[in-house]
């Protein structure tokens, strides 16, 4: 405990070291570049400030948090069905696991324009974009720690009795969540990413994405850096704050 | 429980691993098996514990076919048999739990079997932060917790090293003495066989059949072996180490490189 | 209660009638509750018609085609706007005319977009230059100006209110104007079959809104721009290479008056526009052999009953 | 060897079947939807036959696979080598780590609009923006692989006298081949979508992400699912030929 | 080469591992160390590696100061020592190779000396390919190759197996009765101290002190030690596993758990 809280502050230090270097290196590029092209971190900062205080911003953040909770969390309760149930039925798990790996190599980007044109201009096309982008590895990692759950485990829970259901929830749920975790991890680097760029292209209704590519359409720059920092800000939150608190309340077992 | 071995032959498609296999295993006796690597043992094991089922031949527990699991025949692991997830009592209690009973009676008793084996206190730790031994007395005493008839142990200390490995052959005597559940233990370590076994029998190279059986008779025994000397010497001669001469005969290890298997070569 | 009506619309100036409808509660005068839409481009608009997801919007109509002639049953139900698009220069690029261009960097619209299709079907066609003898480049309007002014490409084609910012901002001047030499109506209003059929009083009611609006667009521009204004600019002023500070309103003014609008398709428009369907097909946008049927497309009981 | 050909053997049976479900699915969601929404399967692969004709159609592959080798490529060589500088400096190590971890959160495309306006209108940004795609998973693995390269294999170069360039060659190198491999996967996932939605965001120049985004836009829906079907083919091909054949070359011995 | 510990002290900041160590360890003597886990003894066997240096006190080879690794003296390790990306042979060239031998002769010396522990046959598996014995036995041709002046065996047998150990053993013995290099075995099997020892040094609990030192001599001994069963039984007690009584004593193990580290315990 003592030392697991020694190695957090530690790396909330390394954290902030960070942060402080990687606002140097833009500041430096500041003062090399011409304004229109590189504003000032403390303009950026200030204009931050601005937009923390408009609603428009925090209905943008609202449809991009409401598009990413939507996709993102269809994808998991999807993927670890499909993941569990494809990891046991020795069947059709090669037939199914070629097409995650074929379906998963096209960029789910790729699909906006279908989408678009099937699911008409709400947020509908988005939350699939993003669902399909989360989906894949959740559902592969799912199903290759179902496929190796260690034989033993298996074996010494049926010579102790278990039941089929017992099976399942004392067994198989709690040995796959570490590879689970780290799909999920994995999911939400490819949601974020499909949210951001899927809302740069779709160019309808406010979000984070729509709101870069806006900046970046009439050249404000200020605002193309602010929005870069919002986005920066919110994923390394939810990924390194949430999540990881999350994986650690699940796994704290590894962890003591 | 008594075990009746009748005829067993068990085949992986081609490959004949145990071939009439025949023996009768009697209510609270304790029975070793030795015999090289990859010779079957842990099939034998599997096939009483209902896990496996012999290819022909057949395998009775008090006159009834072994079919599948059952908490009467348990089984006790080399290793890794502990669920990573849970603290040595919630594994212990697993096996009452997977019973159906009561959860408070599960820890209650998992409680009293963790201080049976000397692991009061320990009641909360994950398998990890515990040292290989230590796991191995949870791993009996989820055993035993169930009061099983027939107690089935495939290389229990074959991870730990020489001198925890004495102690934990201790504190499994001291269980068997105390429950006295119908043992099948197997196990390479000759001296771990003596030691706590009523008959040992040797097993050949694959297929397996029994190239010696030893009657020892249930009689005390410390660790201090020197008065099996005898026996020691004829077991390890059956299985390849002369302890007469200074050389080893490894005549028997310079197998033909073709005919080992692509993943773990089973010679030395 | 007024009847909820959703209005789709591309930020340029083209499409100031429905900004301006909007800003001036003209919508709400001809008892609408209408909702402004906004989507980055026609190509993506078209697609909220298509999908049922708007009630009208106003776009190039080459866009309609597109969809059409993949099946989709839309409707053009009036005018709006003639296009005005605008090639500005560098100074310093050496370009005097069009034909000047071969060899050159051009900042241009959306491939397929409206512009596209009329700055390779009409512009360069017309100076005898094939697109590939030149470096075509579809980028945002903002971005096309932020180039000329660093110099990444030599010439611009550009609308408005960009063209009027980019003869302020950068060093450049306007040398062809498609507006001058051939008029066409880029922008109309466009609905879905479904909704004239359905909900056609509410329809109508908006066109006579953005009527208003376009009315006031040409005969009031000063009474105009400072309502729209903040859809194109957001500093109070533009800090113009020559001429000091200009306040955003009067640059929005003047874009206003250069455009021409009109409520009405008439008859040499729609020869236009089936001229342009002809260029369509011939760029492969829309499928080649028999001509395009644009008459099954236009339903224009509107100005006629509306006599104008 | 006999094993794993006859397991090559059987998985290739699994790609076709599930390339053959996919298709049969999408077959049937063209017999529900109308021509203009969802084309039938023969007829884009008719279209497809006729692409593979055109020039045009190889133009714009070259495009994009010369921006995708030059991103990709500038990012594993940058990547391996910060990796292992990283993983072998103590000091600077965990603030490196924070720095990657904090940018690798920032989608690779949100850098699109700031790239364009910097760096004009080049392959350049699109490069830059695969290559960062693809940088932070390389750079990550292989920091991680060199800090937990086993001890004892480095205390047994020691003993046998192993001078610090044989350590490097001999030990660390083999050492991280493996996660390096896994890394190299997963950053050319990235630098594929990377690719594709910044070709689609990006107008200007052929490519395979432009020509998609241009088929989306003229509503020829025939174009984009024979688009979808070229990056899913392409990518399937570089990702499980291409890297799987190299990483079996390279780890062969552990597939023996 | 002459090994002398004159009175060394290692701590790990807090943590005093050994205490005032002393002893002499002859040219060509074969010393083994026995104690309890945790006690210090790989830490021991670092220090004359040169991968670890001592706290205080000197430690000299042939009377020069133990500063930095050579491959006079060299490291036999318990497992995974071996790299898994190179076949057997090219793991036990590779001792030649960092000495910067010539490539082809270091094959041949390797060829050479995998025919002398039996690997004949097996110069082109992978580590993983074969059996933990056959490991172990290429480990001890990676150490020999060299021809150390020292060799530093650090529990190399016991990862394996009971049978497996034992043949090990013996090929070991012979290695060192053909090369007899000066020896220092660290091992918690007593047997195998008792087979392959001329000297045995017990250690106590950390700090690490002597306990007792059996001088046995330079003796032909065969794997049946019935002769040595006293002193077996002497270091076993010492070593808190009575083999007089049916019981053995459990009271060092009920270690208070506050007491153990949060990972691997180090009891039992
Ligand atoms: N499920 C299985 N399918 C095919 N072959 C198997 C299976 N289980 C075991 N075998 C083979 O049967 C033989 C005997 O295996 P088993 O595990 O019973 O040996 P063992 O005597 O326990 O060996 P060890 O001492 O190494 O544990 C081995 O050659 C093994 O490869
Ligand atoms: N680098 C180190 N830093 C801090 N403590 C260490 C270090 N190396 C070893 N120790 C501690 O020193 C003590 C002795 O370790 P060592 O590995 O020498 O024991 P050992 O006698 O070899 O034990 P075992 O029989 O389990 O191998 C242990 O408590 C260990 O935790
Ligand atoms: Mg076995
Ligand atoms: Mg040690």
């Amino acid at each position: 405990m003592a030392d697991s809280n020694a190695s957090g502050v530690a790396s909330k230090r390394a954290y902030v070291v960070a942060i402080a270097v990687i606002l140097l290196m833009w500041q430096v590029a500041a003062w090399f570049l011409p304004d229109f092209l590189m504003p000032d971190v403390p303009v950026a900062l200030q204009r931050l400030w601005q937009e923390l205080q408009s609603p428009a911003f925090y209905e943008g953040l609202g449809n991009s948090m409401s598009r990413l909770g939507a996709g993102y969390g269809a994808a998991l309760v999807s993927g670890i069905i499909l993941g569990l149930v494809g990891g046991t039925l020795n069947a059709v798990r090669s037939t199914l696991k070629a097409g995650i790996i074929i379906l998963q190599s096209i960029p789910s980007i790729a699909w906006v324009p279908l989408f678009l044109i099937l699911m008409g201009f709400g947020n509908l096309p988005i939350i699939v974009v993003v669902a399909i982008g989360a989906f894949f590895p959740t559902a592969l990692s799912v199903m290759n720690a179902t496929e190796s759950v260690e034989k033993v485990h298996i074996s010494a829970a049926r010579v102790m009795g278990a039941s089929k259901l017992q099976m399942l929830r004392r067994v198989y749920f709690p040995a796959v969540t570490p590879e689970l975790i780290t799909g999920a991890q994995l999911a939400f680097g490819n949601a974020w990413r499909a949210l951001i760029s899927a809302e740069m292209i779709v160019g309808f209704s406010a979000g984070l994405g729509k709101s870069l590519a806006y900046s970046g359409e009439i050249a404000d720059m200020t605002g193309v850096m602010t929005n870069i920092l919002v986005i920066a800000v919110l994923a390394a939150v939810i990924d390194q704050v949430i999540l990881e608190r999350i994986k650690h309340r699940l796994l704290r077992y590894q962890y003591l | 429980m008594e075990l009746r071995f009748d005829g067993i032959t068990k085949t992986f498609g081609e490959l004949e691993v145990i071939r009439q296999f025949e023996t009768t295993i009697r209510q609270g006796e304790i029975v070793a098996l030795v015999g090289p690597s990859g010779c079957g043992k842990s099939t034998l094991l599997h096939m009483v514990a209902g896990l496996q089922h012999p290819s022909s031949g057949s395998l009775t527990a008090d006159g009834k076919d072994v079919s599948r699991p059952s908490p009467e025949r348990t089984l006790v692991f080399q290793e890794h048999a502990l669920y990573p997830w849970m603290t040595l009592i919630e594994n212990v209690a697993l096996a009452l739990e997977f019973q159906n009973r009561d959860k408070t009676y599960a820890r209650e008793q998992a409680r009293k079997w963790l201080g049976r084996v000397k692991l009061a206190g320990f009641e909360d730790y994950y398998p990890h932060q515990v040292s290989g031994g230590m796991r191995q007395r949870c791993a009996l005493a989820r055993a035993f917790i169930a009061r099983p008839e027939v107690l089935l142990l495939d290389e229990p200390f074959g991870a730990l090293d020489a001198l925890t490995r004495m102690t934990l052959q201790s504190v499994l005597k001291d269980l068997i003495e105390e429950e006295r559940p119908t043992v099948v233990l197997v196990t390479h370590d000759v001296d771990e066989a003596l030691y706590l076994a009523d008959r040992v029998l040797v097993f050949s190279n694959r297929p397996a059949t029994v190239l010696q059986e030893i009657e020892l008779g249930h009689i005390p025994k410390t660790h201090d072996l020197s008065a099996f000397a005898h026996i020691r010497r004829d077991v390890l001669q059956l299985l390849g180490i002369d302890t007469d001469s200074e050389e080893t005969i490894t005549e028997t290890l310079q197998a033909t490189p073709q005919a080992t298997p692509s993943r773990q070569g089973e010679i030395a | 209660a007024n009847e909820p009506f959703r209005v789709g619309y591309v930020r340029v100036m083209d499409d100031a009638q429905a900004m301006l409808a909007y800003e001036a509660g003209l919508y709400e005068k001809y008892g609408l509750d209408a909702q402004l839409i906004e989507f980055s481009s026609g190509t993506d608009l078209i697609k909220g018609i298509v999908g049922g997801q708007l009630d009208i919007g106003v776009l190039g109509f080459s866009n309609a085609f597109t969809w059409a002639s993949r099946g989709a049953d839309l409707k053009i139900v009036g005018g709006a706007q003639r296009g005005y698009h605008s090639l500005v220069v560098r100074e310093d690029a050496g370009i005097e005319s069009v034909a000047d261009l071969k060899g050159k960097n051009l900042a241009s619209q959306k491939q397929g977009s409206t512009a596209d299709i009329v700055l390779k079907g009409v512009m360069l066609d017309n100076a005898g230059l094939q697109p590939g003898d030149l470096n075509i480049m579809g980028v945002a309007p903002a971005v096309a100006i932020q180039s000329l002014v660093g110099g990444r490409v030599d010439a611009a084609f550009l609308f408005e209110p960009y063209d009027r910012i980019a003869q302020l901002v950068a060093p450049v001047r306007q040398i062809y104007e498609i507006g001058e030499v051939w008029p066409f109506p880029c922008m109309v209003v466009i609905t879905s079959a479904e909704t004239l059929e359905k909900r056609k009083d509410v329809l109508w009611a908006a066109l006579d809104a953005q009527r208003e609006a376009i009315a006031m667009l040409e005969n009031e521009p000063a009474k105009a721009a400072p309502l729209i204004t903040g859809y194109f600019i957001k500093e109070p002023v533009v800090k113009s290479l020559n001429q000091g500070d200009i306040p955003s309103e009067q640059v929005i003014e003047q874009a206003i008056q250069t455009n021409d609008f009109s409520a009405k398709l008439t008859d040499a428009d729609i020869s236009r526009m089936k001229e342009l369907a002809a260029i369509m097909q011939a760029q492969g946008i829309l499928p080649a052999g028999e001509a395009f049927d644009v008459d099954s497309l236009l339903d224009l009981s509107w100005q006629q009953a509306r006599e104008l």
